[in-house]
């Protein structure tokens, strides 16, 4: 495995002013939108991408699907496909920050079919107003979750079996909430239904909305970059930084005006979006987020740092608690009724999955928010082109695996250099 | 044994020392490895605790720095006797410490690893200062580290030695502990490290040294105390002890094999 | 066949004693909503009305035969006179009934065949019969609507792992394959998953549109995530969808006129014939049946089979509220207010 | 938490001879069977006891159901519990070896569901004989063992993902193979049924293994001590071999006569234990039992020191497979019938939790063989338990999920004094 | 810069190297480790390879061990090319290495980790001969371990790097790599290892032992290779060269931290 690398132009004359980062002689220099691009080149090689992988993977199986069934990419399905990822990948997110503190929560899927049941009840046989619910069930998932992270904290009950109780008996409860009535239907015109089901932006307002971020991120990197350089550091170029807002920005019109031609961009996808970006947020920018990662990654060192180990590991579960009861209240209102099945099946594993698929480590500490949304979209679209392809059931299972498999394989295959090159 | 206070205390002899332990023992399960432990360290003084592997010299170190609770003991902190529970307890009484396995986090990287705790920025964390102070602290201790964005887990051994130090630069502590610091620096990192331990010395703070080298311990030390499977074995003024001496009550014996070392290589530097 | 076997010989516990007989009833899962809100409270309470003294020892299986075996052992543990035995899975609860019959136990085939000529009554709808009413109210309906005799229907199977979907399946095709229709797609949903039919019925939404005139659904639960694909597909009018159970949601979604129609088993006469037929057998009578039903290995058992009714709108009132199932204020929830009014549910 | 400890005696005059472990003047001397009750206090104090708190758990689970329902612990009952719990059991032990390398297997269910389809088909459908059936399906779980191993060691696929894959593929074939039929009983005369079903030890046979056990342990005890004095090494009192011995052969004989009064020692159980502790054997006696642990504790180390990786977490997923397919193949012949729901369920999150709360971490290189015993012994009691309780299924649900997590709290809190001894 | 061929070789000069490395250069990222590095290992000598940190004295050794594959270059053993694809490979060719990070399964025990991948016994493993041989060799480094049977996570700094020592004197090496084998090692402990290399010379092995100590390295090294910043900066024999100069070539320049520290302190002895 040792491949040979081309020689690299290496210049040993130390430059008069080098930034405060790029001093050291054994780096090797890149400069401009070439030297971005040749960093680039290098890390593919050493298998250092990120999420590339599996996004090529995503669009490999998009490029199958849409051979085998010309109706995939059409914009209803597309459409289809965005409202099968929210409630799904809500929950994802949830998880993604659990596996963070190298935990697991096994009962988001009872957690979510709860919060159905909870707003079934509550909203419709109790006749609460919506967000009165909507608030309840956030508030017992945050509780919870709180009482996870009491009992792993305190006791130092493993949270696989916690969270394994949690879901025996949350699926025993929401049984019991729902009991007398079994399923209870949601009125199609509650805002929450409509919210999941036919809320839509209209196309101005998506382009809007897609030019304000592009103008974010835009203002973002140059402000960043303008402080690195007042602090003496090495900043990229500047092209670099128009030319990725132009393509996100072409990127993001051609998605818009593609879906416009159905019912256009659905606001419950925009809300996982924008959940899915706060988070980001919070993991990268913040303190929180930063202890986060700590603590997946060396929970005695952060706890040595003088970091409240157990706020950390409480806020965690909390979070995956949270937003798994979120994602179950947009499920129930997609599927406009909380039933006893809700949750059930094979959510807590796709969720989990999603995650994991993403790029998220189970082992703690390695991971972003933004996999949730990766591999949300890489599972549901397994799902959805399946779905398409009409096979009977025991195909159908087997062509899941089969396609996970692939989709997870072709990701190994292009880290596997990683090993070699010793960050393994 | 000699006790601290049978010799001289070091320049004010008035003075209170700012931490005192008294009677400290801890045992693992049917080992015992602290017995009936006392130290004491003044402010502006460097202390060096030596003595043979497993002595207990860093299960003292991790009880002060409240990763371990000890069996029975007491400390007293600027006078008053204080409870160590946690590490956060330990920082907040101004106790800074370098641990012996470092205790970073591999997954972060050099900046986030110094500032670990002790973010700088409001609200969102300033990436940018944090880098820029970083490279500072780094250069101080001539560190040779490339890049200062890559995770830790890539560091060679001296390099994670120098972060490890170099975050106990950041804040204000009154006791300095450092658990064999210089173990797997290059010549020019422990030249800065044992300037940067004078430098304490000079800001009035309390220093531990722990350390196996003794040239470097007879170069900063104003006192040496000596561990010997978990129970106190002397405390010297460095200025008034040989080599051979600490050497001695570190083995326990005066025919060691450091002794009979140097015995057969008469040619090797004494301080071997 | 054995027919009916005494109590007076059975060897555990509480032999002999009629008056304060144990008896054991099984149920097989709990996404049926009917299990836990009508066959248990409806057995329970008749039981009670016949013989004051007995007990009876309830389990759900959730969904798993081994389970259902496990708590078929604990109830003989507990020493029942009569197990009433509804199969999470008819074949393999055969190996149940050569349990019971071990320790001269009697068991009542409740709901569902098990495949064992060891099995002493069938009390139960015919599986296949659902399925069959079903594909025959949608083929009427959409011959009443006018549609083409081979317009295209979409069929949102059950649970690929439960034997009972298999029998509603095939009875429902028995009709189908004769009618014309041209069946688009078909889906068995794994668990019986609501939102895995929404999925998959959203999917062919976008496969074929309006071509899409009927669908049949096994349940109503898999029925109500279809309805809520095919409005979110924005089909209009929305084509005709059948159910089973005559689920509380059901009969709602079909006086808002989402939902062609749901069978209704009528679980009272259902469980009361089971209990009075359990407790004569505690008592030591051998019944004589009306019937009988041939297992899948062709042993005929002397049964007791019920007609499953098809509940459209038109008969809610006649069905559902006229048997107590439901209260008109059970159903007339504020959403369904209108729709009650207009179908002169009050 | 400084608890004080009591003043221990402590003898600084080195004695004359010292056994070669024992020279070490910080060790607290402990000698004679004084010695090694209150090295045991000293361990209790510590919380560093193995599965005792399990075990105490599990002792307490009893008396509570046996309280509130006299049949628990009836022979029948106890009998019947045996049988319940072996299938799984030995699922469970598979899980152990797995974990032990820090992987998971999510398949298991699904592979014992293939088992049981394979031997309804191959034995019943096509006429093989039973050995040929068994032998297929077992050759069948190993071949997926050995490609997960495959996938898991050439391309870093983590192996979540490769058995969530396998979950769902095998879930799909099992529905395939039995597609026609749906359910296919197994004929109640076949010897595996029987074997599963009505084989139990006679008495005497029963007291003869037994007796034979416990009299492999005392040479085993002896033969140790001996070689441990030859080689210079300290050994406990041979009192305490003897006292061993003998509260094993009373609990033993006690347990094969309340038995007995029903249907007595069932095969299928025999044949769970006599694997657990070849399996124990295995770990902790061979190289390869050793090897497994290394490179669960530190699979880089293991891979310096010039251990075969690859072929351990190989082996290691090979067994997880083999055992699942075992197990369902047990199942099956319990339920005299193959049928599509096998496996399914909660048959996965049981065995696994099985593993988890009899003592075995989810982090690699800790556990035990027993742990799978102990575990699916608690989890079978609670259910079996419950069941006798004629509990409505929410309530069930809820229970349960209490019931377990009152076990491991109290395993977690005899252990929590552990984190303060510094061995967390 | 000096090269291997341009001393003498020590003692028999006609006689090939057992091992010897050419043009060996490895990347990580945008870090480059090493540039074109050669190296000799002679029969029966004691090479110290000295550098600061990060020079990539590590990264070198895990190529040889097998733990990294080098970018490019080529590796001669006994006279022939070779490729040491995995640490398997290299045991197999004689080469034993103890790691920087000492490489041990916390969770396994002392004795268990001795024998890890060599464990004695025919079929089932042999506990009591292990036990016992562990305690042998753990006596003959001086060790100061309490018990065998517990996990090593448990040990002392010291303690886990005595155990990781004591693991290459299992088996029949042919070169032994030590890399900083001594930094966490107490004096006793220390002088014990270095007795441990002379016999390892002695009994014609060859040697390699990075160590930041320079009194070690002039204690009982024949030659020594100085690697900067991943080149090679000279090779001299122990015998010819002084402290100053080692240091010198170390940190790129006469005008150094530790220059200017011995400067300030003229009392400190010149060893440091
Ligand atoms: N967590 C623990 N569990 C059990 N024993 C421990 C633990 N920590 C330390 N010990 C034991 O306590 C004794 C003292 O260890 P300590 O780490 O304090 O030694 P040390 O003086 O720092 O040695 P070194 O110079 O090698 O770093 C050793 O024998 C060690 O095995
Ligand atoms: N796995 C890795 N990934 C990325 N960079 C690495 C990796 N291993 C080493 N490096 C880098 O290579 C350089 C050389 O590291 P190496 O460990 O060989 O140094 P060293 O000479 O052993 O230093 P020390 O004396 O501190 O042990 C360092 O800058 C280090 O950051
Ligand atoms: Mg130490
Ligand atoms: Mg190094």
């Amino acid at each position: 495995m040792s491949s040979s690398t081309p020689p690299e132009t290496r210049d040993n004359s130390a430059p008069t002013t080098v930034a405060a980062d790029l001093q050291d002689e054994r780096l090797t220099r890149r400069e401009g939108l070439r030297g971005v691009l040749s960093g680039f080149a290098t890390r593919v090689r050493t298998g250092d991408i990120g999420s590339l992988p599996v996004f090529l993977g995503l669009i490999l199986i998009w490029i199958v699907f849409q051979i085998l069934n010309p109706r995939f990419l059409s914009a209803t399905n597309l459409v289809d496909l965005t409202l099968q990822c929210a409630p799904l990948g809500v929950i994802a997110l949830g998880v993604v920050v659990v596996l963070l503190v190298a935990q697991i929560d096994l009962s988001i899927g009872s957690l979510s079919g709860l919060a159905s049941a909870i707003l079934g009840v509550t909203f419709v046989s109790w006749s609460w107003p919506i967000w009165l619910s909507i608030v309840a069930a956030l508030a017992i998932g945050a509780l919870i979750g709180y009482v996870y992270g009491f009992l792993f904290t305190r006791f130092g009950v493993p949270t696989f079996v916690v969270t394994l109780a949690g879901l025996m008996g949350f699926l025993g409860v929401q049984l019991w909430v729902l009991g007398p009535s079994g399923t209870i239907n949601l009125p199609y015109s509650s805002w929450i239904v409509q919210f999941a089901t036919s809320w839509f932006l209209p196309p101005w307002l998506a382009y809007t909305v897609a030019g304000l971020v592009v103008l974010g991120i835009v203002v973002n990197d140059v402000t960043k970059a303008r402080r690195r350089t007042k602090s003496g550091l090495s900043t990229g170029p500047i092209s670099f930084i128009v030319i990725k807002a132009i393509v996100i920005a072409i990127v993001a019109a051609a998605a818009i005006t593609w879906l416009a031609t159905n019912r256009g961009v659905s606001v419950m996808f925009l809300v996982f979006i924008v959940l899915v970006a706060i988070m980001a947020t919070l993991l990268t920018r913040t303190r929180w987020g930063r202890w986060i990662y700590a603590v997946g990654g060396n929970e005695e060192a952060a706890r040595r740092a003088g970091i409240n180990v157990k706020a950390i590991y409480i806020s965690a579960l909390m979070i995956g608690t949270t937003l798994a009861t979120l994602g179950g209240l947009m499920a129930a209102a997609r599927l406009t009724a909380a039933s006893i099945s809700s949750g059930g099946g094979t959510t807590n594993l796709v969720a989990i999955a999603a995650a994991v698929i993403g790029g998220t480590s189970l082992f703690g500490g390695r991971g972003s928010a933004w996999s949730a949304l990766l591999g949300i979209v890489v599972i549901q679209s397994i799902f959805n082109g399946l779905t398409l392809l009409n096979l009977s059931s025991d195909a159908q299972f087997m062509v899941t695996g089969a396609v996970l498999l692939l989709a997870v394989i072709i990701d190994a295959l292009s880290r596997r250099s990683r090993a070699s090159h010793g960050t393994a | 044994m000699t006790l601290a206070s049978e010799i001289d205390e070091p320049r004010a002899s008035a003075r209170e020392p700012v931490l005192s332990i008294r009677n400290i023992s801890k045992g693992f399960g049917a080992v015992r490895a602290l017995t009936d432990v006392e130290l004491d360290v003044y402010a502006g003084e460097v202390v060096a605790l030596v003595g043979d592997n497993g002595a207990g010299k860093s299960t003292l170190v991790k009880i002060l720095a409240g990763v371990h609770s000890a069996d029975h003991g007491t400390i007293t902190f600027n006078g008053s006797p204080v409870s160590i529970p946690s590490p956060t307890a330990s920082r907040e009484l101004g106790i800074a410490t370098v641990f012996q396995d470092l205790a970073l986090c591999d997954n972060l990287d050099v900046v986030a690893n110094l500032f670990l705790g002790r973010e700088l920025g409001t609200g969102m964390i300033n990436e940018e200062l944090m880098e820029q102070r970083s490279w500072e602290l780094l250069r101080q201790l001539s560190a040779k580290i490339p890049s200062v964005r890559i995770a830790v887990a890539s560091l060679s051994g001296g390099q994670r030695q120098t972060v490890a130090i170099a975050r106990s630069l950041i804040g204000e502590p009154q006791i300095v502990i450092l658990d064999e610091p210089t173990a797997a620096l290059g010549v020019a990192q422990t030249a800065e490290v044992l300037n940067l331990i004078e430098r304490l010395r000079e800001r009035g703070l309390g220093v531990i040294l722990i350390s196996h080298n003794m040239a470097d311990v007879q170069a900063v030390a104003d006192r040496v105390v000596v561990l010997r499977l978990g129970r106190n074995n002397g405390v010297f003024r460095t200025a008034d002890v040989s080599y051979e001496d600490i050497v001695a009550a570190i083995t326990g014996a005066t025919d060691n094999p450091v002794s009979s070392r140097s015995a057969a290589h008469p040619t090797e530097k004494d301080a071997l | 066949s054995n027919g009916a076997q005494k109590a007076g010989d059975n060897g555990t516990a509480a032999a002999g004693d009629a008056s304060s007989a144990k008896i054991g009833l099984l149920l097989p899962d709990n996404v049926t909503e009917r299990y836990a809100s009508a066959d248990k409270p409806y057995f329970e309470e008749k039981v009670k009305d016949l013989c004051a003294g007995c007990t009876v020892s309830y389990a759900n299986a959730d969904g798993d035969a081994a389970k259902q075996q496990q708590q078929a052992e604990s109830m003989l543990t507990q020493g029942v006179d009569v197990l009433v035995l509804d199969p999470f899975d008819g074949k393999a609860a055969a190996a149940i009934v050569n349990q019971a019959k071990s320790k001269n136990v009697p068991v009542i085939s409740y709901d569902r065949l098990v495949d064992s000529g060891d099995v002493s009554y069938y009390v139960s709808f015919d599986n296949e019969k659902v399925g069959q009413l079903q594909a025959q109210a949608l083929v009427d309906k959409m011959k009443d609507l006018g549609l083409p005799s081979d317009a295209g229907i979409i069929m949102v199977n059950g649970s690929p792992t439960d034997p009972n979907a298999a029998q509603f399946k095939k009875g429902a095709h028995s009709v189908i394959d004769g009618s014309g229709l041209k069946v688009l797609a078909e889906y068995d949903t794994p668990g019986w998953e609501p939102t895995k039919a929404q999925d998959w019925v959203s999917g062919q939404v976008t496969k074929f549109g309006d071509k899409i005139k009927g669908v049949y659904d096994a349940n109503d639960d898999t029925a109500g995530g279809a309805i809520a694909a095919l409005k979110g597909g924005g089909i209009t009018p929305l084509p005709p969808v059948t159910g089973q159970d005559a689920a509380l949601s059901g009969i709602q979604r079909i006086l808002a006129g989402d939902q062609y129609m749901t069978v209704y088993k009528a679980f009272k006469p259902e469980a009361y014939q089971a209990a009075e037929l359990a407790v004569s057998l505690a008592k030591g009578e051998s019944p004589k049946a009306d019937a009988s039903a041939d297992t899948a290995s062709g042993v005929s058992i002397p049964s007791f089979l019920l007609t499953p009714v098809a509940v459209t709108v038109d008969n809610i009132k006649d069905t559902v509220i006229k048997d107590g199932l439901y209260t008109v204020d059970q159903i007339c929830t504020s959403a369904y207010k209108d729709a009650c009014t207009k179908n002169g549910l009050e």
